[in-house]
């Protein structure tokens, strides 16, 4: 399927997505509370079939929190990246998509340790690299650390 | 003031400052030993445990100098090579495993990032800064990573420090 | 032949036997001190033998991983395993605070003690033996199979959860190949119709059990091989160690001495194992003899009995550390399966064999 | 059960160990709780970041120049493929065309540290599994790759051998004759690699039938690599999305349908005789000219969000950087194959024995700092 196509089934099962097409794959703009449903859909429509999540991170843009999944369908052959956006950055929540993809289990793990991000309905939620009663997360833009020697 | 000038009458027995020469033959043959059986830890956290894995291999052979028994457990090793970064989260059980080592105990930090933090120096939040300030370290090998040439340098180097170590004479000194 | 048996371990033996006898009349006294004496020689020899053991495991070890082994020690390396003895010798006798003291420290000497106790019976040459008791075999299988209730107190006092999963597999896997182990004894016992290994050795004057075509004699040698392998938990069967599950399984928490005690126990049930096995299935010290042929078993003859009797357990040994550095290692219920599912049901059919076989005078 | 007056069993009868930091089977300093009944494991849980360097922390702060270098110590058996995910990610953002020598010389040296890789990877299966002597075997092999990645990059583990447009130096002069050396030495020991382990029946009941993975399983954890194909997905980045010049090759994509233990040790065999075919194909038809683009001293990428993927020794490896027009990443996260075939572990050993979980673990080929970044 490409691109025109995806916009169009997509646009059908969420009508407020936007798209941007500037990059490699085609990104879908969402709000993070409209993720979980429309992530479902994105499994399970035969037309669309992502059934392949490569890659899950997150991106701090200082105002908010950008989570940024990228999907794949082995059947069909094509790629979108889901992008939804998180406005409270002081205890940012999201749904988690354990449940859709396996693979989340650990990214979001690593998400939730590096930048905050807590996972409402995620199996096993803890901080992954860090130690537990490690300050702050690290992967944030405001993190400050003492230790850090900054070049 | 040479010795001999101290000396009163021929034939007298007197304290050399290395000990007597029974307990400096003892030290002797067990510096020996001790430096001709060196069983590593097996433990390796990144890429310089490859080059160690090269260093027991065929071509580098650390067997010949009788480095091969490679122990998994902490209780049987003594000596730790610290192959690979050390991190905040690993620092305590590093510690731990050096702690569970007998004595006597060597340390040979190898590597970079085990020296000071090598290429994880700057800007990084969880790396330890040189495994110094966890454990006190023998013999460090420069290099990201050492050749094995190197690391068996570096054993070399330790059989020597070792073989210039008080067992005896020491246990004296401290009763003292 | 007479200065060839003077040379011989027996004519030193009753050389010494009789310049004892000058100084000490009282009999008594004069057992007490050639008691001593082979005690004395017993554990001095044991200690070489693991001491070259363990020399000749890196040795071929080497020569199987294309590589040179030690070599610095001492000439070609010889002195390698002195040097780690002194090592462990000298390194902090550690106890952990956990364990059981009193078990943690009694289980090494367990272990090393009936590894030796087993030392006894065999004959290492013609007319030479320690103790020449009538039920040799029963002797034998019975002391070794100590060895676990030393393993088990040794994972159990330790503390640590690896030790006790060694020590758990231990008493699974020791007790089960001690059956296959005993069964392809019986084979043996059954066709020389004696208990005592001097008779069972001077059955084979007419050729060695193995060399003389019986079927079931070469099935009980394999099966003794493989289950005596597992019995002293060697390589492919070292699931009680297992060194990449259980960074060391029953001995995890030992060091120094006390694990240098597990490492002689080894190399001495390793000797004990390949001595039974020469003894029972290659003719101990006999030579070499083919049937009638006088004038060739004469020259055999003039080799010393000892070199005979040494030649055939180095070989046996040779193959079991072969076994070691080639084979991976077998899972638990593999380990058990091989026994229960094979071995076990083979040795049985195989002691009804060679029952039939004994009954009926087919062997010679 | 109680030992020494410690409870060491759960309510639910279950016997906790904890495998790692330190254990000669995890090749590094992964941890591994384990819940067992008996010998049989109920649950595995990983826990992480005892090698965990901050290495996404740092590539923000550094120059695209710098960045590059920074990976070789993730996986650092494949570390020639990590540079170049980095590297084509800053040509395709500066869309610099790299010269057709260098995408040569790249595809060579990442083909021979494939194979060195898994010549590795199989030392250390044999290692696991309680057989010592392969080891020896693969490393005499390793050990030619490693020569010869010295003599032309000057490293013999972490190469950094890439620059963005294009490789830093030249290749040796006898470059050519030399890899033919190395390969024709591989070539003939090849057999004794079957002959010693692949042939061995305690080792193949090792491997067959342990540690199952379903395609579904292995799709839907992010699996790739050789540990997806092994459960028949088709996941190969060098046929799928071709880089460097890969879609001229001929080679084929070793895909299995087994998902066991066994079937991920026959793609790894495979796959180094494929290496050896692509290789054969460029080594005598290398092209001359230049090594290196043209691109300027200071580079900044423009403004946007770039993504490659590369095929590594262990599957595909993601480059993700987030552009906002400076010299140095906004973001710059890596996807790690061993991150997502980690999680395979936890559903293929359930049910298995521990000895069990040894030949999975040795099977997935983990690299620890490549999981903890």
């Amino acid at each position: 399927m490409n691109n025109e196509e995806l916009k169009n089934s997509i646009t059908q099962i969420l009508p407020s997505a936007t798209f941007d097409e500037s990059g490699e794959f085609m990104s879908v703009f969402i709000s993070s509370e409209e993720l979980l449903p429309f992530m479902k859909e994105l499994r399970n429509r035969d037309e669309l079939f992502f059934d392949y999540l490569f890659c899950e991170t997150c991106v701090d843009w200082k105002d908010h929190l950008m989570m940024v999944y990228f999907l794949n369908s082995k059947t069909h052959k094509h790629n979108i990246v889901v992008k939804a956006k998180i406005t409270d950055t002081i205890n940012p929540k999201i749904e988690s998509v354990y449940d859709i993809w396996k693979t989340a289990e650990l990214n979001e793990d690593e998400i939730f340790d590096l930048f905050g991000v807590t996972f409402l309905n995620h199996p096993n939620l803890r901080r992954l690299f860090m130690p537990e009663d490690w300050p702050g997360f690290p992967l944030r833009k405001n993190y400050v650390d003492d230790n850090m020697i900054e070049l | 003031m040479g010795l001999k000038d101290k000396l009163e009458f021929p034939g007298q027995v007197h304290e050399t400052p290395d000990g007597s020469f029974i307990v400096s033959q003892l030290d002797n043959l067990i510096n020996w030993a001790r430096a001709n059986s060196m069983w590593p830890l097996a433990f390796g956290t990144s890429c310089c445990a490859i080059e160690m894995m090269h260093t027991v291999n065929a071509k580098y052979d650390w067997s010949r100098f009788g480095f091969e028994v490679m122990r998994a457990t902490p209780r049987q090793s003594d000596l730790i090579i610290v192959s690979g970064t050390i991190t905040m989260k690993m620092a305590p059980v590093l510690k731990r495993l050096y702690d569970q080592m007998p004595e006597p105990r060597y340390v040979i930090a190898m590597g970079a990032c085990t020296i000071s933090g090598g290429p994880f120096f700057y800007n990084t939040y969880s790396v330890v800064k040189g495994i110094d300030h966890i454990l006190p370290v023998d013999v460090f090998v420069p290099g990201c990573p050492p050749r094995p040439e190197a690391l068996l340098h570096s054993m070399m180097a330790l059989q020597e420090k070792i073989k210039n170590e008080p067992y005896f004479r020491k246990a004296k000194e401290e009763a003292k | 032949m007479k200065i060839l048996l003077a040379y011989s371990l027996s004519g030193f033996a009753s050389y010494l036997h009789r310049l004892l006898s000058g100084f000490i009349p009282d009999a008594f006294w004069l057992m007490v001190t050639e008691m001593v004496i082979t005690g004395v020689c017993l554990l001095v020899f044991l200690i070489l033998l693991a001491f070259f053991l363990g020399y000749m495991e890196r040795k071929v070890a080497a020569f199987m991983e294309i590589r040179f082994g030690p070599n610095r020690v001492g000439p070609k390396g010889t002195l390698q395993i002195v040097a780690d003895t002194v090592k462990l010798l000298f390194k902090e006798g550690l106890t952990p605070d956990l364990s059981d003291k009193f078990l943690f420290n009694l289980a090494p000497g367990i272990i090393v003690i009936s590894a030796m106790l087993a030392v006894a019976p065999i004959a290492f040459a013609k007319g030479f033996q320690i103790w020449d008791i009538n039920i040799g075999v029963l002797y034998i299988s019975s002391v070794s199979s100590i060895a676990v209730i030393g393993i088990l107190m040794a994972g159990w006092s330790s503390s640590n959860k690896y030790s006790i999963i060694g020590a758990m597999r231990a008493g699974a896997q020791i007790v089960s190949y001690e059956l296959s182990v005993g069964l392809s004894l019986i084979s043996i016992v059954v066709l020389s119709g004696s208990l005592s290994l001097n008779d069972i050795v001077e059955s084979q004057a007419n050729g060695w059990w193995i060399l003389k075509g019986h079927i079931p004699v070469l099935i009980s040698f394999v099966i003794f091989v493989v289950a005596s392998t597992a019995e002293i938990n060697r390589a492919p069967f070292d699931l009680v160690e297992a060194d990449q599950e259980l960074t060391g399984g029953f001995n995890t928490e030992y060091g120094g001495m006390k694990f240098a005690m597990f490492l002689m126990s080894e190399y001495i049930n390793l000797f004990v194992v390949s001595a039974v096995a020469a003894t029972l299935f290659l003719g101990g010290w006999m030579p070499f003899h083919i049937g009638n042929f006088t004038a060739f078993n004469h020259i055999m003859d003039y080799i010393p009995s000892s070199i005979w009797f040494f030649g055939k357990t180095l070989f046996i040994i040779f193959i079991i550390m072969q076994f070691r550095w080639t084979f991976p290692r077998l899972r638990i219920d593999q380990l058990l399966n091989l026994e229960w599912k094979y071995l076990l049901p083979i040795s049985m059919i195989n002691v009804l064999l060679v029952t039939l076989m004994a009954i009926m005078g087919w062997h010679f | 059960m109680k030992l020494l007056g410690e409870d060491i069993v759960t309510e639910t009868g279950e016997f906790i160990i904890n495998m790692g930091p330190q254990h000669p089977s995890t090749h590094g300093v992964l941890h591994l709780k384990i819940w067992l009944d008996g010998e049989t494991i109920k649950k595995i849980e990983p826990h992480l970041g005892y090698i965990h360097r901050s290495i996404e922390k740092m590539s923000e702060k550094m120059s695209y120049r710098q960045f590059i270098y920074l990976t070789s110590r993730m996986d650092y058996l494949s570390a020639h493929m990590n540079n170049q995910a980095c590297a084509l990610v800053v040509e395709k953002a500066l869309q610099v065309e790299v010269p057709e020598r260098a995408k040569a010389i790249r595809i060579l040296l990442a083909e021979l540290s494939r194979i060195g890789s898994h010549l590795l990877w199989f030392a250390s299966v044999g290692l696991d599994l309680g057989g010592v002597t392969p080891f020896f075997y693969a490393f005499r092999e390793r050990e030619a790759i490693n020569s010869l990645m010295e003599e032309n990059c000057g490293a013999r583990l972490t190469q950094n051998f890439h620059v963005p447009g294009g490789i830093l130096e030249d290749v040796n002069p006898d470059f050519q004759k030399r890899v033919k050396e190395v390969i024709k030495q591989l070539k003939d020991n090849f057999h004794e690699y079957d002959e010693i382990l692949t042939g061995n029946v305690i080792f193949q009941n090792r491997l067959k039938g342990v540690g199952y993975l379903s395609k579904e399983d292995a799709i839907s954890l992010g699996c790739s690599g050789p540990t997806a194909r092994a459960s028949g997905v088709v996941c190969d980045i060098r046929k799928s999305n071709p880089y460097d010049g890969y879609e001229k090759l001929e080679f084929d994509e070793v895909v299995l349908t087994g998902g066991d233990s066994w079937a991920r040790y026959q793609v790894r065999m495979a796959e180094m005789l494929q290496s050896i075919k692509i290789i054969e194909q460029m080594i005598d038809n290398m092209p001359e000219g230049d090594i290196v683009a043209k691109t300027k001293n200071v580079i900044k990428l423009p403004k946007g969000e770039f993504y490659q993927r590369v095929e590594t020794a262990r599957g595909e490896l993601g480059v993700y950087i987030v552009s906002e027009g400076a010299a140095t990443p906004y973001r710059c996260k890596y996807r790690s194959p061993n991150f997502a075939n980690l999680s395979a572990i936890p559903i293929a050993a359930k049910g298995g024995k521990i000895g069990d979980l040894i030949a999975i673990m040795a099977t997935v080929d983990l690299i620890i700092p490549d999981i903890d970044r």
